[in-house]
């Protein structure tokens, strides 16, 4: 029995800290399901990007010990200025039914990214400021990480502002309508290059968000997280279903949560292999993710 | 040799088709004509299995098609064109038709094998035959896309006749053409029907279905409000009615 | 067309380029190519080994260069420093370049064990072995580190510290020097191959071995002997282990601070290590004592996370504690490394070579290339023991595993400092 | 002449790796899951030549067949996502199978050595090559027979029917679908036959570099699968060995001696062909101007 409750309450901790964390994959789920739901393409160089945004910030920080919070803001700025950039140089100027070379583009992205951020680091850790380091809470046996709250909290936050903007602005409604029909969209005057590199912006702010945001939790930023983020980041987009923001979110937190269960259950060596399951699951009984919205785009 | 038996199509809850019927007799050239939204592409997209219907059932030379995928349609002699032309644009104009020859009669005299990798005599001749058949002898190497609009009708029809078809679904082949192509697709229609291919033409350019079609059957929201030979569709009021009607709220 | 065969054109004008020019040099030179990892995170092992071994020719040369078989003094040369980028391929692509179309006479290099491993494998197994087809190009390696590579090929060689007698001597040490330390536990990253095997096979062990109770998951097997109970600590401790690339440590910190040792072993490198620590200053964890990998003894640990490490105590094959490892370290700094466990090998590894080839009367002409390069590893082979910057460096011959000195450096106030060395 | 060896092989491994995307291309199939299909291509090999001792020859045909069931298996799943779900569907494929020779341990003893797959620790010494004296030419004739046969087949297929078939559904399913294409049939022959050559490459490969660890074969590598076919263009066969050539030629080796600065150009590069060149290196248009040189 005391066995039993010891299990309970760990196993709860576990899916708790990881809820909270997942909330990090939530915005890079966002970021990916905004791109693919404006141009049914898929941007590789988005995580990426976000990670080059918190190294600025982290530049920023180091050079005028800046506040977290404007490392924060630098962090998210400049990634949704990369994002721009990574909309010019690997979707603008290409044929946009030709969905292959604007992978393969954000692919070189990617490449290049990464290789810069090494080129500047030589590939070592850097140690990034975290939040509230100190704000751990126990209750009773349970655990809290402070920051993490405040990680989820930012990461709600900026969703709803990322909702608002998409469904009660002019700007919103162009980027949905070309989602939806870009040629009729264009019809009706709306410039569609500047609607897409809008939303690679906005995407891209949400990605440095989530960026600083994990290195803040974790507290250290190196190019090893890259790609695992990216993985984590797709099977959010799939699992929430394509170009849903609410599934994104959902489908974030939950995995967040399901690993680390398996983390806790099963071990390191299998977790992942867990997490590929479920998305598995997901592909069998539901192909189109929780919010199933039906883009035939490819 | 067609029959439709009460056939009902819904998407949610709009009634494209409620309890159709219709009877296509072999070798007739059959129309099919109505307003917009009154379910002509859907009934054509049901025949040939793109959609499943609600309620109903389709039969073929007294043989049921529904659970048949629309590829196994084509092979019992099922063929059609779109209503939106959908050739394979990257595909030169020989390969769009090379890659029609589907039908029972080629599976029957090629070896698999011979069929997918082969190129033989019989092959040529009658690829010829189809680009002969929409004079486009002497473009067999361009992408399809590089095609006239008219020109493209012309290979996708071909493409169509390609695969030995026993019914024919032209789906608003005339839209878009002017009085000489509608006049030369005409003439078309008819080699066919004296090739013995049974042919179902949805249309709104009236001068064609009039022309010529042997029987007309007329839909409107879904189910047939009249059927018979052309001069009496043409006399009809309920027909009138459904035109009128329908150029009025357009 | 054009385009096409502009391209074709650049690239095999661009292969050739590539491909080190060793006929600049005027006069007899002795030459020899190193490869490391110069981009990718690995980046900074690449660097300081390049750096490290680039000032110590320039030491060996400005002090008259070697001998060479004529009996006349040459200098010596590095004809490149190649980027392996931790790649298999481009690790054997670069040996095979390096062996038949350079006349370096040793190849120095690479970063990542996985990658020696691979590299180790297309050498020649035995010398005298004429029926294997086998690279026949001596390697001298600096960061080679995981345990039993040296048997894949006798034309390979490491300077490498073995890090059983390492932990051995450092867990006998604790034992005395923190009588009050009784239990310990401790994690490591799953998808490192050096990591994870030191920390299962030997880190663990050697703890147990001197009296240290194991109060992770009950493992009944484990210790004394070196891989005693690795397989089964290995299956029991499974969710206090992450991977490097992870950004949630949180359930591993928590196991192990329900643990409640005295003692924490973080066997992983600085990317993960510094992750965890973070984590378990979070949650409050405040061990007696921190140990951890000695790949994690380097400036990127401080990088990461000076203040969460602390206190960590880690063996390393190199601090700068003699004469000799101060000024090695002082020039190595001004050529823009950091002399550390790894770097500081490349620069013993200079002097390696030295006495190798006066050992082995190399003559240094492109006819005598292959012999040379036979005499030297013979020779290379021959040498059983070697001053190193802080100490003895002995290579057993048998097994080719080597030993070096080491030192216990911890972190304090942000820096490494040595806090014990076992052979003074 | 080694050198140039090695890197010829190389060039041919990848090329059959990129080839193995290509048919799935064709077809609009955007997979990663080549990785995995390598991969177990290359640890069956290894495990037959090292463990079984069996000659090279029948070793990698096993690893072609074993790595090409599993292909059809996956092509049935396939079939019901396309577009970003196939992308993200088939990583998490090969995520999976790296993840399970990640955990593989199956240790032999052989005269003392103990062999075999170990887990994280890798696969090594898989020395077939160099224990039977085979010369490093010989190893490229060897390896490059298959890559002729494979570049022979798919050039075949490409311009017999079956070519324009693939193609076809790849364009438009439906009009695919009612000229009365099989698409299920299509599909998973492609994703079949994309096994069947990955699993070849792999077997090559484990020979090549004689040592197997996870970290070979992650997502990085599925993307270069991709990535030949796409930046050569999927006109023809020679596209893919043109981009293979591009990359392991001129970006991997070629460039090496800019030190620090080849992975960014790396990237550059990619970047840049594929806004100068978006149908790929060797499109319709490099094909024309190749053509004319030849008629002059």
């Amino acid at each position: 029995m005391e066995d039993f409750l010891y299990e309970v309450v760990e196993i709860t901790q576990a899916i708790w800290d990881g809820l909270l964390f997942g909330s990090t994959y939530a915005l890079i789920g966002i970021g990916f399901t905004l791109i693919f739901g404006a141009m049914g393409k898929l941007n590789m160089a988005y995580a990426g990007a976000a990670i080059a945004g918190s190294y600025v910030g982290l530049a920023v920080s180091m050079f005028f010990d800046a506040p977290i919070i404007l490392v924060f803001a630098v962090s998210a700025l400049v990634s949704a200025l990369m994002g721009y950039i990574v909309y010019q140089t690997c979707f603008r100027f290409i044929p946009t039914h030709n969905h292959l070379a604007a992978l393969m583009a954000s692919v070189g992205g990617l490449f290049l990214i990464d290789e810069v951020i090494v080129l500047a680091t030589r590939g070592s850790p850097m140690n990034f400021p975290a939040l509230f380091e100190d704000a751990y809470f126990e209750i009773g046996p349970f655990g809290i990480r402070g920051d993490l709250i405040f990680v989820f909290f930012i990461g709600l936050v900026s969703t709803v502002v990322l909702l608002y903007v998409l469904f009660k602005t002019r700007l919103g409604m162009a980027t949905r309508a070309v989602a939806q029909q870009d040629v009729a969209a264009q019809l009706c005057g709306i410039n569609i290059h500047r609607t897409n590199s809008i939303t690679f912006s906005i995407a891209g702010l949400l990605g440095g968000i989530a960026g600083a945001m994990t290195a803040a939790a974790v507290g250290v930023l190196s190019p090893v997280i890259i790609l695992p983020l990216t993985i984590k980041g797709l099977i959010v987009t799939v699992i929430g279903g394509l170009g849903s923001i609410p599934g994104a979110i959902i489908a974030g937190l939950f995995v967040g949560g399901f690993e680390n269960f398996f983390l806790y259950v099963r071990g390191i060596d299998e977790r992942d292999m867990y997490v590929v399951a479920l998305l598995f699951i997901f592909l069998v009984f539901r192909p189109n993710g929780l919010f199933s919205k039906t883009i035939n785009r490819d | 040799m067609l029959k439709i038996k009460s056939i009902s199509k819904h998407f949610g809850g709009v009634k494209a088709l409620n309890g159709l019927d219709l009877e296509v007799g072999e070798g007739d050239i059959f129309g099919v004509i109505g307003p917009n939204g009154s379910g002509k592409s859907t009934l054509i997209n049901v025949i040939c299995g793109i959609y499943r219907p609600t309620k109903g059932d389709v039969t073929f030379h007294g043989q049921t098609l529904s659970g048949k995928p629309t590829h196994q349609r084509l092979k019992t002699g099922i063929a059609r064109t779109f209503q939106n032309i959908r050739l394979f644009p990257n595909l030169t104009v020989w390969q769009n038709l090379w890659v029609a020859r589907n039908s029972v009669e080629d599976i029957k005299t090629e070896s698999s094998f011979y069929r997918w990798f082969g190129k033989s005599i019989i092959v040529k001749k009658e690829i010829e035959e189809m680009l002969e058949f929409s004079n486009l002898e002497n473009r067999a190497d361009e992408l399809a896309s590089s095609l006239a609009f008219g020109e493209q009708r012309r290979l996708e029809l071909a493409r169509a006749v390609a695969t030995k078809p026993r019914l024919l679904l032209l789906d608003e082949p005339a839209a878009g053409m002017n009085k000489d192509e509608i006049r030369d697709l005409d003439s078309r229609i008819r080699s066919l029907q004296l090739q013995g291919i049974t042919i179902i033409l949805i249309e709104h350019v009236m001068e064609l279905v009039m022309g010529v079609t042997d029987r007309i059957a007329v839909l409107n929201f879904g189910s047939k409000i009249a059927e018979g030979n052309p001069q009496e569709i043409q006399k009809n009021e309920a027909v009138q009615e459904a035109y009128l009607g329908y150029s009025e709220d357009d | 067309m054009k385009h096409l065969s502009k391209l074709m054109g650049a690239s095999l004008l661009l292969i050739a380029l590539s491909i080190p020019q060793s006929a600049i040099y005027a006069g007899p030179s002795l030459k020899v190519l190193g490869w490391g990892a110069k981009s990718g995170p690995l980046k900074s092992f690449g660097v300081n080994s390049e750096a490290a071994l680039r000032s110590a020719v320039a030491e060996i040369n400005s002090a008259g260069g070697v001998r060479m078989g004529d009996g006349s003094m040459a200098p010596m040369e590095v004809i490149g420093y190649e980027d392996s980028a931790c790649k298999k391929d481009e690790a054997i692509a670069i040996l095979r370049k390096t062996a038949s179309t350079t006349d370096a006479i040793v190849g120095m290099g690479t970063t990542c064990s996985g990658v020696c491993q691979a590299m180790f494998g297309v050498l020649q197994k035995k010398v005298e072995d004429t029926s294997d087809s086998g690279v026949q190009m001596p390697i001298l390696a600096d960061t080679c580190i995981r345990p039993g590579l040296a048997k894949i090929s006798e034309w390979s060689f490491r300077n490498v510290p073995n890090e059983i007698t390492m932990y051995d001597e450092l867990f006998k040490w604790l034992r005395t020097a923190y009588p009050n330390v009784k239990t310990f536990t401790g994690g490591s990253e799953t998808d490192q191959g050096h990591s994870f095997i030191t920390y299962t096979a030997i880190i663990v062990q050697m703890a147990v071995k001197h009296g240290f109770e194991w109060v992770g998951p009950a493992v009944p097997a484990l210790g004394p002997k070196v891989k005693q109970g690795m397989k089964e600590l290995q299956a029991a401790a499974k969710s206090q282990h992450w991977l490097m690339g992870d950004t949630n440590y949180t359930v591993q910190a928590r196991k192990i601070k329900k643990q409640n040792a005295d003692m924490i072993l973080v066997a992983s490198h600085p990317f993960s290590a510094c992750g965890f620590m973070k984590e378990m200053k979070r949650q409050r964890i405040k061990p007696k004592l921190l140990v951890g990998l000695t790949s994690s003894a380097s400036q990127e640990t401080l990088n990461g996370c000076m203040s969460a490490a602390e206190g960590i105590i880690i063996p390393t094959g190199f601090a700068p504690i003699t004469p000799e490892a101060k000024k090695a370290n002082s020039i190595v700094s001004k050529a823009g490394g950091f002399l550390d466990l790894h770097s500081s090998a490349a620069w013993e590894n200079a002097y390696l070579v030295k006495r190798a080839v006066e050992r082995a009367a190399i003559m240094g002409r492109p006819d005598t290339l292959q012999q040379d390069r036979r005499n030297f590893r013979n020779a290379l082979a021959s040498i059983s023991s070697q001053k190193g910057l802080i100490g003895p460096l002995t290579r057993d011959g048998s097994t080719g595993e080597a030993e070096k000195p080491y030192v216990y450096v911890q972190v304090v106030n942000g820096k490494w400092k040595v806090i014990h060395d076992p052979n003074s | 002449m080694d050198f140039y060896l090695n890197l010829i092989n190389t060039i041919g491994i990848h090329t059959m790796l990129g080839l193995s995307a290509y048919l799935l291309l064709q077809t609009g199939q955007l997979s990663l899951a080549q990785a995995g299909f390598f991969a177990v291509g290359s640890y069956t090999a290894a495990i037959l030549t090292v463990i079984f001792q069996w000659n090279i020859f029948p070793a990698v045909l096993a690893a072609m067949f074993l790595a090409g069931f599993l292909a059809f298996l996956v092509g049935f799943p396939a079939l019901r996502v396309k577009g970003l779900t196939l992308v993200v569907a088939t990583i998490a494929f090969s995520e999976f199978v790296r993840m399970f020779f990640y955990n593989l341990k199956w240790r032999v003893t052989r005269n003392g050595e103990e062999i075999g797959p170990d887990g994280t620790m890798g696969f090594a010494e898989i020395r077939y090559f160099s224990d039977n004296g085979w010369s490093n030419l010989e190893v490229t004739f060897f390896l490059w027979t298959f890559v002729i046969i494979v570049m022979g087949i798919v050039w075949w297929s490409d311009n017999s029917r079956s070519g324009a078939v693939l193609r076809a559904v790849g364009e438009d399913e439906l009009a695919a679908s009612s000229v009365g294409i099989n698409l299920t049939v299509i599909k998973v022959s492609a994703m079949t036959a994309g096994g069947f050559i990955a699993g070849l490459a792999g077997g090559l490969y484990a020979h090549q570099v004689t040592s197997l660890d996870h970290h070979s074969f992650t997502v990085l590598l599925g993307t270069f699968a991709i990535a030949y076919p796409i930046l050569g263009g999927l006109s023809n066969v020679f596209g893919t060995l043109v981009a293979v050539i591009f990359i392991q030629g001129l970006l991997v080796e070629g460039l090496r001696f800019l030190g620090d600065w080849r992975m960014i150009l790396f990237g550059l590069l990619i970047v840049l062909a594929m806004n100068f060149k978006p149908l790929g290196l060797f499109d319709k248009h490099t094909i024309g101007i190749i053509k004319k040189v030849i008629r002059v």
